[in-house]
């Protein structure tokens, strides 16, 4: 199982700070496209993705017990 | 005042040496708002040689809840931020040598003013501005750090041109904004805990501890009481516009810059003559008193209302058209009254 | 000014109700040195009802490097802090009710300042107050926010009584001062994130969104970029003098508390008489004269030098000597001059 | 294994940000007093301690791979 953490406005439409998913052996475009069928009000077009605290593409391929966190880049200051 | 830094050059990674460097150097802040605020006051009470700062805007009551350099007082006078910024800090440090642009950080004017800069300091809000804030410190070798927040979210990461990736690296375009103050709001503390990691990492690079400097990613949400650290070293991209081996700068190519912007957080649309004016701000006043609008001012800008709107136009031609969202009646409002 | 607060009650766990919560409490904020200053600018600009400040100490050259509410002026001055921090919070937001006492927070004074209050916010430098603060927190039911920091090394803790553990169960007995700002010096955005921190829950305290206030400890080192929030559920003890089920209220007992201290970065001595004193300044100013010593001094303060020391005096009979750490030494100045 | 962090003046006192020691079945204060035979200049006598980022006192017995935390209270302000 991976742990999928959301940050910032994500979190707000998930509704959840974090949710489980089996997404062993997939990539991180894969998982998305997972994500966007349960939860479809989240935009994850621009989002940072991090798999185990590093920086991720979405060609990267994540494995059993990965913690996955999405971050949206905001532009406020 | 050689005690006044004592508590700076007690700190071992400082230490007298680091302070002789911080009085050496010279930063650039983009922008004076909340980030810009807090960055600037910090740099200024730690006894930074000379400090640039550039903003648009001018100080109005929204801005009091958090943007600390100012006072009830500089939002009665309309005063722009950069105006205000300089004269508090002034008062907090007559050491440092402080220097105010009111104008837009345009990717010319970046050019112009990152001569002989160390450290660019982002303090914007918006992508547009950081993009061209990275290609200038990637062409000019200079680092700079990326800040930003909305609500309780907030983000900061250091760039050294050379050693870290980019911003373009990380967000490969200019990414559609989100949330933005307009829509998520923002307090006060999710701005300072920005501030203070863009000014720590301000320090490292101004005493040039490298080792020190931080190269993950940060973001934190300090409602929601969380915090998380990204690695990025794996970001570096060779094929990158910004920062690779066949790099174009493509950010400071004017003609991909908007001429009309709708302003974060605000019912604002901003307005930039292609170039530069120079407009007779008391002559414009006594015809436009003549042709009976409502107009106040001082030495800096014009406020006028016409209707609904509310049309504030700076001596370099540039104008804030409030009360609107809507880029051509802005574009409209600002033909009628300035042809 | 209705727009003043639009970026806050955007925040939607904030919203307009709870911008209403905020004007309507009462925050005591102990201590107007770097937190004090930082979390009291925060919260009079987010528009708190009312602010009590209380400060024993005056503006130094040596503060303005991390102290943002003060100026190059208040140190000529050699202004209170908790004077100067009134002046300042004024001009920024003349909505809010400011209420500032020259004093020093004894056991005493702190049960007779929380008397209304909402919330206690720890900006003090020594855990001789702080454990004080969390016995009448405990006695009163009042939240406080602990927050200290040293170098680029910062912490805080919330304490919400009858729900989270206190200080005292946490630290058992006042710890020995290990590194202080006289060895370790600190950096401004140490300072800064602490506040960040502090602030926002006290925002949350104050709007009463209870689920988010954070039940960890947290501390971080900005120049190592360490990051860590420590669970304490566990450590709250049922034995606890301060909150358990057979409580003294130890550190409110005045006979624990010391009379002269060696205050923390400071090459002084405090010496406090046993009772509050009204001296005269003025009629004191004259008379020094008259012996032969050079005094200066304002409403609030008098400063005598004397050989290679320097007595501050405030009229309440408290006494600063600089230039010593002696105890001994400064108490025989102290009754040399005052009897 | 276990990784013992040291935060603040403790980590310039040990030399590292963290070491590893094998402490399981010990307790904190058995660790302590490794820690101290082996960094003879760092004083962990008012310290707070934490095991996998929980709060700890001295009697807690440390498992394998419990990662412990040593963090100094400071008073500046």
């Amino acid at each position: 199982m991976n742990k999928i953490l959301f940050f910032a406005h994500l979190r707000d439409a998930v509704g959840e700070e974090s949710i489980m998913m089996d997404a062993k052996g997939k990539t991180i475009a894969d998982l998305k496209q997972m994500v966007l069928e349960t939860y479809k009000s989240v935009n994850l077009e621009n989002v940072m993705t991090a798999i185990n605290e590093e920086f991720a593409s979405d060609e990267d391929i994540i494995h059993e017990g990965n913690e996955i966190a999405f971050i949206p880049p905001v532009s406020g200051g | 005042m050689d005690e006044r830094y004592s508590r700076q050059t007690l700190f071992s990674p400082i230490g007298k040496a680091g302070q002789e460097k911080i009085r050496s150097k010279h930063v650039l802040m983009i922008g004076a708002g909340a980030l810009g605020s807090g960055n600037a006051e910090i740099l200024t009470r730690a006894g930074v040689g000379k400090l640039t700062i550039v903003d648009r805007d001018y100080v109005e009551a929204s801005n009091l809840q958090r943007q600390q350099l100012y006072t009830e007082r500089d939002v009665e006078e309309k005063l722009p931020k950069a105006a205000g910024a300089e004269k508090r800090l002034r008062k907090i440090n007559s050491d440092v040598e402080i220097e105010a642009f009111i104008t837009d950080a345009t990717p010319e004017k970046l050019e112009e003013l990152v001569q002989g800069v160390d450290l660019i300091i982002d303090a914007t809000d918006n992508f547009e501005t950081r993009m061209a804030i990275n290609d200038v410190s990637q062409k000019y070798q200079i680092p700079w750090i990326y800040g930003a927040c909305v609500g309780s979210f907030g983000m900061s990461l250091t760039i050294i041109p050379g050693k870290t990736p980019c911003l373009n690296c990380i967000l490969k375009k200019i990414p559609i904004q989100g949330m933005t103050c307009d829509t998520g709001g923002i307090i006060a503390p999710t701005v300072q805990m920005v501030i203070s990691h863009q000014a720590a990492e301000a320090l490292k690079i101004l005493v040039e501890d490298w080792e020190a400097v931080r190269t993950s990613f940060i973001s934190f949400d300090l409602w929601r009481n969380q915090y998380t650290s990204m690695k990025v070293s794996k970001a570096k991209d060779a094929g990158c516009l910004s920062c690779g081996e066949n790099r174009t700068y493509p950010y400071l190519d004017s003609e991909n810059m908007t001429k009309s912007t709708v302003l974060c957080g605000r019912d604002t649309v901003q307005i930039r003559p292609p170039e530069r004016q120079n407009i007779q701000l008391n002559d414009l006043s006594q015809q436009l008193k003549e042709l009976g609008y409502k107009v106040k001012g001082n030495p800096y800008l014009l406020s006028v209302e016409i209707d609904e709107q509310r049309l504030v136009i700076f001596n370099d031609g540039r104008a804030l058209i409030h009360g609107t969202k809507d880029l051509t009646q802005a574009k409209t409002i600002y033909q009628r009254l300035l042809g």
